[in-house]
């Protein structure tokens, strides 16, 4: 039993890194309305830089707002410039253009730091508390808990804020919000700021464990899009549940169901989510969208 | 500009140029190194895979990030049948039908879901296709691949062809059959069908077609295309092994297929020579930097022409055209993509219709 | 007093003239029709004082050039459109679509008033409060993109086939609920519509488009009483 | 006419593409002239050699991968800087390396080979990765073009050298290593054994050696998991093992992250099994430290060199050369060390080794020159450790040592 109970522990753990940075896949998608690969990269890179400020003697807590800073500056700006002309045409070449950003951006910050992973501190201390025969890593109570909060600051945002509204509208029809008067185009930019924020927090979060390296995300990367997806895309708690939920769902497949094993217990949470979209297209937490012709 | 589209639409000079690009295409294999004949052929060998995704992420608009388990799945095939001793036109076969039998299950269940929902589907295909392969070792080989010795130069060619260039002209001749069998696709009814799928669901089904049918056939027929560019992988790099269904090579032919021009089977011959060439490229500039290079070559292209390689020429007459007329056209206008026929009453490139499209993708 | 000016206005999608010099106005508390059939160029005239293509001439709103200005900026000078397929946003509640109507406006009073003067003319509206605007019906929809001018509290609402798509009777409703607005709110219109009767039983004047060209202009009886006009649009 | 007009269009382009490539290498081919036994291979002349590499040198990989061509450069170039390399024909050479990365897709590995080749190159030294090599392999051997001292430890590069002549290895195979872990802790009576392996070859050729060792003693698997390399981490693995509990862990785990994810996991569990690293993922600065080490009773590996970046070597000769070496040639290619750059940098000096006995400036007498080394010390290997290429079945290193953590380096198994 309590192998089982750690088994969903360590699951939720691992779900809480696919969760972080699901929910910026969640941002980016509500407000801007894309599908961004470049969140991958942004996200590499700023960490890079938390990472830089910190081995030049920076505090840590300084250093990760500092790359919260850069993160909110490099996310605004390449939406300027190179993201906006493609805004308004084919969502294909659209994708294609965040695909590109997610190749240079990991291709900046390999130039920089070279591939191989670098080590990066924890916020949270190696620590593991023993509760009745489970092991919890302060580190995975830490991340649960900035997840939780990021939560709560996200609905805040999107549900209690002028802001939120004006970029959920624009995400919506760009076209349309912008007759009402709302400055898309500022708008935009500041969504994928915060989005390049959230990226960077979801980074900094993950790096003590995955460490610093450009391809740090590649993989993170598929499994936060299941989760976000699963979620229902537009639910920052349905992205973060969805993704404890493949984080439990994959270990214990991996340790019980010996036909999975563990070489194929990263098939599981994907054939699950296949099947559940077939069901529920929308999503274990979206909104049915009842389309009229 | 004016007398080189004249020129170019001129029936006998693109005869000549025809006649001249067949005899290079031709005679290029005699004299190059076998290097050259090993970009040549693996051109071909994307091209026949792109050309598969166009159909389906092009022509019909449903996003697939999978396309590279099916590239797999073919090469595995073909290695399983040359080291099984099978005849080849056997294994081609099967290279065809299995992927596409493969691909028509998982559209049945698929083509329901939409955009973002789809393309999560797809990613998931190379994703379990790689331990899946890793697993069933005795068909694969495992991790390290299946090295095969086959589609060598025959014996009454001797002293005539070299390997490389015998196999040049196989992969070429099967990925021209390919191009003329997509052509000939796209240019019939079902593609008119996927293209009404694609613009508008709704109006498809208004006037009796059905949408799912139409994905479902496309998804199946770009798994068959994949699994054709497997069978010349093969060929062509006489090796395969779980890194060929890697999801990176997915990725990329989408970027390329875009790059090249989404919906353009012209365009797709311009997709699998930036595919194979862009990689050389960088290492060109700096093998250390390949990615950093990559990425900015992608993005450079994108920003010249946006519309994908395809529409050079239209780019090229529309730059000249927007420089003449400045001054009284707002600098937005230069960005947005226009429909000129659709006058007043079709909502423009900004208009509503666009976003509706966009919102699909998401699968909202 | 003139409120919106348009002279010689042309407009443009990519390298296709739409428009080729439209001239006309509109006074304060006044309303004016847009007619003509399919193309003439209804809508792009509606597009180019919004900014939404690009365009020459000259347009004056409020005594201010305001050719070429961005939506959002021409929305921020108390312009609403409601544009050709009614725009609303769909996966928004029918609230947060009226919350960003009323997006530029720092009156959370006045704001909260109109929100009680929408739901009282549409009162559809009130049921549907919670839902999202891509679950309404068409007519339901075409109210809340109304509604959505409204909240902006306007000086000017530019209005583009609010009857397209809709039952004749949800039709004649939501005319209704326009007619209302103009006698007790006075808010000046340009009423772009392909139903003419609809159109004059809410404009003053208007003018008659063919392929982006006037081809004729007048008050509303000046209008009906041409058989031209008789025969075109109002079927006899 | 339809037709033909499409076609010609298509055309149009395949032949744009085609020039682009021939433009990009400048290459026609070659006369197909057998080239007599005196006369010299392709790149090679009297003052100079030509060899070529292709690794990856982005992506996942890039670390090993950029090591791999940095140690072999740095060493290729200081020779050429002190004056050129001898060989046995009496000449002085300098010796150039052309580089390339094939992002460890093999497709790509063949076309960087093919392009190496067109450019000339005399040999196909050092490359990283199982995949990349395995289908470079049949193409060497067609084509009879030298592809040896591979930077990978799979079996397959050296074990059939009779029918694969051209192609050869430079590490201790994986096999060899499991199988020197298994000798240890049969010599220990009854022991408990966790295996934590990569699902591949790498980890399979481990695990194959560790049980070849075991069979018929007292050591005992009791518990063994498997991950991708693609895994963001092996927490649930480790979970799993540490279930039952065993007295050691075989963790082979190629990747440095998870490895010290391992580390601190297993650990953070109170399990406190003795642990045996393999030995490109174990060293102290990057692996052992960080995941805090000295909380195991003992922390083995198997080494083969000496670690420049390590204090226990800072006296050592050798790392003294290299470092400064590497300094100002090597650091640009690979900004972070792994023992793959010391491995190439050996690797060098076997090459050196090579030309030092051919007779004549062919690829023959390259081969049979590289097949003829015995007891050579190259720089960086520990004492002890030899190279030998005589035995066809077997790669150039094939000693290691067993070694153990002392809380800042390695030192002698205690």
């Amino acid at each position: 039993m309590e192998y089982f109970i750690q088994l969903v522990i360590e699951g939720l753990a691992t779900g809480s890194i696919y969760g972080a940075l699901a929910l910026a896949i969640v941002l980016v998608n509500r407000a801007t309305g894309l599908i961004n690969f470049a969140q991958g990269g942004m996200a590499v890179l700023s960490t890079f830089v938390a990472y830089a400020l910190f081995d030049a003697g920076a505090p840590l807590a300084l250093a990760i707002l500092g790359a919260i800073v850069f993160a909110f500056a490099l996310g605004a700006v390449l939406e300027r410039v190179i993201v906006r002309p493609f805004e308004r045409g084919d969502p294909d070449t659209a994708v294609v253009v965040t695909i590109g950003l997610f190749v240079l951006l990991g291709g900046v910050a390999a130039f920089f730091f070279g591939y191989e992973p670098r080590q990066f501190p924890s916020f949270f201390g190696l620590e593991t508390l023993n509760i009745a025969g489970v092991f919890v890593s302060l580190r995975s109570i830490g991340t649960i808990v900035v997840l939780a909060l990021v939560v709560v600051l996200l609905q805040v945002l999107f549900r209690g804020t002028k802001l939120g509204l004006a970029m959920r509208a624009v995400a919506d029809n760009p076209v349309s919000a912008s007759l009402s008067g709302l400055p898309v185009s500022w708008l935009l930019m500041i969504g994928w700021g915060l989005a390049s924020v959230l990226g960077v927090i979801a980074g900094v979060l993950v790096a003590p464990q995955l460490f610093v390296s450009p391809g740090m995300l590649d993989f993170v990367l598929v499994y936060a899009l299941a989760a976000a997806i699963l979620g229902g895309l537009d639910s920052p708690q349905g992205a973060v549940i969805a993704a404890w939920f493949i984080g439990v769902i994959e270990n214990l497949a991996g340790a019980y169901i010996d036909i999975v094993g563990n070489d194929l217990k990263i098939a599981v949470p994907f054939v699950v989510m296949i099947i559940i979209l077939i069901v529920r297209p929308q999503g274990l937490f979206g909104r049915k969208v009842v389309v009229r012709v | 500009m004016k007398s080189l589209t004249r020129l170019t639409t001129n029936r006998w000079v693109r005869l000549a140029i025809g006649v001249a690009v067949a005899a290079l295409l031709i005679v290029l294999p005699l004299i190059s190194s076998k290097f050259v004949n090993y970009q040549l052929s693996l051109m071909a060998v994307f091209a026949v895979a792109i050309l598969g995704l166009n159909i389906v992420m092009g022509y019909t608009g449903q996003v697939s990030l999978g396309q590279s388990a099916f590239l797999g799945l073919g090469a595995y095939i073909a290695a399983y049948g040359v080291t099984e001793g099978w005849p080849i036109p056997l294994i081609f076969l099967l290279c065809a039908v299995v992927p596409a039998i493969v691909g028509l299950i998982i559209a049945l269940a698929a083509a329901r879901l939409r955009g973002l929902a789809l393309a999560m589907v797809t990613i998931a295909l190379p994703i379990i296709g790689i331990p899946l392969a890793k697993r069933f070792r005795e068909f694969t080989g495992g991790s390290q691949g299946t090295t095969v010795r086959w589609l060598s130069a025959p014996e009454w060619n001797e002293g005539f062809l070299e390997n490389d260039q015998w196999r040049y002209y196989v992969v070429v001749i099967i990925a021209a059959l390919m191009f003329l069998l997509a052509r000939n696709l796209v240019r019939g009814r079902m593609g008119r069908a996927f293209r009404i799928v694609k613009e508008n669901e709704a109006v498809a089904i208004s006037i009796g077609i059905s949408p799912y049918r139409y994905k479902v056939l496309a998804f199946t027929i770009a798994s068959l295309f994949g699994g054709v560019a497997g069978f010349l992988y093969l060929g062509v790099v006489q090796y395969t092994s779980p890194e060929t269904m890697s999801f990176h090579t997915s990725i990329n032919m989408v970027a390329a297929m875009v790059i090249g021009g989404s919906a353009s089977i012209l365009g797709t011959i311009f997709a699998a020579i930036y595919f194979v060439l862009v990689p050389n490229l960088a290492n060109e500039i700096n093998p250390s930097l390949t990615a950093l290079f990559s990425g900015a070559i992608l993005l450079a292209v994108l920003f010249l022409v946006p519309g994908g390689v395809v529409s050079l020429p239209r780019r090229i007459a529309q730059v000249l055209r927007s420089l003449r007329r400045r001054g009284n056209a707002p600098a937005r206008d230069a960005e947005t993509p226009q429909n000129p026929s659709d006058g007043a009453l079709a909502p423009t490139a900004t208009g509503p219709k666009s976003t509706e499209k966009n919102r699909k993708r998401q699968g909202q | 007093m003139t409120l919106l000016e348009l002279e010689d206005v042309t407009a443009s999608y990519g390298h296709a003239q739409v428009l080729h010099g439209i001239s006309f106005r509109v006074g304060e508390n006044a309303a004016a029709g847009i007619l003509g059939a399919n193309g003439a160029g209804k809508t792009t005239t509606l597009r180019a004082i919004s900014g939404m293509v690009a365009t020459g001439g000259k347009i004056t709103y409020d005594g201010r050039d305001i050719t070429g200005y961005r939506p959002d900026k021409v929305a921020a000078l108390g312009i609403a459109h409601v544009p050709e397929g009614r725009g609303t946003l769909g996966d928004l509640s029918v609230r947060d679509n009226l919350r960003v109507g009323a997006y530029l406006r720092k009156d959370r009073k006045g704001v909260a008033a109109d929100l009680d003067l929408c739901l009282d003319l549409f009162p559809n509206l009130r049921e549907r409060i919670g839902s999202n605007a891509s679950a309404l019906s068409g007519g339901e929809q075409q109210m809340l993109a109304i509604a959505r001018a409204i909240m902006a509290k306007p000086r000017l609402i530019l209005l583009d086939e609010a009857s397209l798509g809709l039952a004749p009777s949800t039709a004649q409703r939501v005319y209704q609920a326009i007619r209302r607005l103009r006698s007790e709110q006075g808010v000046a219109m340009v009423v772009v519509e392909q139903n003419a009767m609809l159109a004059f039983s809410v404009v003053d004047h208007a003018i008659v488009l063919e392929t982006g060209k006037t081809s004729l202009s007048g008050s509303r009886d000046e209008l009906m009483g041409l058989d031209e006009v008789r025969r075109a649009y109002l079927g006899g | 006419m339809m037709n033909l007009r499409n076609a010609s269009r298509i055309g149009g382009v395949v032949a744009t593409g085609a020039i682009a490539a021939l433009l990009i290498t400048g290459c026609t081919r070659e006369g197909d002239g057998d080239a007599g036994p005196a006369e010299a291979s392709p790149g090679i002349t009297d003052t100079t050699l030509s060899l070529g590499i292709s690794s990856p040198l982005s992506g996942p990989t890039a670390g090993p991968g950029s090591c791999t061509v940095a140690g072999l450069y740095t060493y290729l170039e200081a020779g050429n800087a002190a004056g050129g390399f001898e060989f046995g024909d009496g000449n002085t050479r300098t010796v150039e390396l052309t580089y390339l990365d094939d992002v460890y897709d093999p497709a790509k590995a063949v076309s960087n080979f093919r392009q190496l080749v067109d450019d000339g190159i005399f040999a196909y030294v050092g490359a990283l990765g199982t995949p990349t090599n395995a289908a470079i392999l049949p193409i060497a051997n067609e084509d009879e073009i030298p592809q040896v001292l591979l930077v990978t430890g799979a079996t397959m590069f050296s074990s059939d050298q009779e029918t694969n002549p051209w192609t050869f290895g430079l590490l201790p195979t994986y096999y060899s290593e499991g199988f020197a872990f298994g000798e240890l802790l049969a010599e220990r009576g009854e022991v408990t054994v966790a295996v934590l392996s990569q699902n591949d070859d790498y980890g399979d050729d481990y695990v194959a050696g560790f049980e070849a060792a075991i069979e018929g003693t007292d050591v005992e698997v009791v518990a063994s998991a498997t991950y991708e390399p693609t895994d963001p981490t092996l927490d649930g693995q480790v979970t799993e093992l540490a279930a039952s509990g065993a007295d050691a862990l075989l963790s082979a785990v190629s990747v440095t992250p998870l490895q010290v994810g391992v580390l601190t996991k297993a650990q953070s569990l109170g399990w406190l099994p003795e642990i045996f690293l393999p030995s490109n993922t174990s060293t102290p600065a990057t692996v052992v430290i960080p995941g805090n080490g000295a909380a195991y009773p003992a922390v083995y590996t198997t080494s083969l060199s000496k670690v420049p970046v390590s204090p226990t070597f800072a006296e050592d000769e050798d790392v003294i050369a290299f470092n400064e070496a590497f300094a100002e040639y090597g650091a640009e290619i690979a900004p972070t060390y792994t023992p793959h750059c010391a491995w190439s940098y050996a690797e060098g000096a076997i090459l050196e080794q090579a030309f030092l006995g051919m007779t004549e400036p062919t690829r023959d007498s390259f081969m049979e020159a590289l097949h003829s080394i015995e007891d050579f010390q190259a720089p960086l290997l520990l004492d002890g450790i030899t190279v030998n290429t005589t035995d066809p079945t077997l790669p150039a290193i094939q000693g290691l040592n067993l070694v153990q953590f002392n809380g800042t380096g390695y030192g002698p198994v205690q």
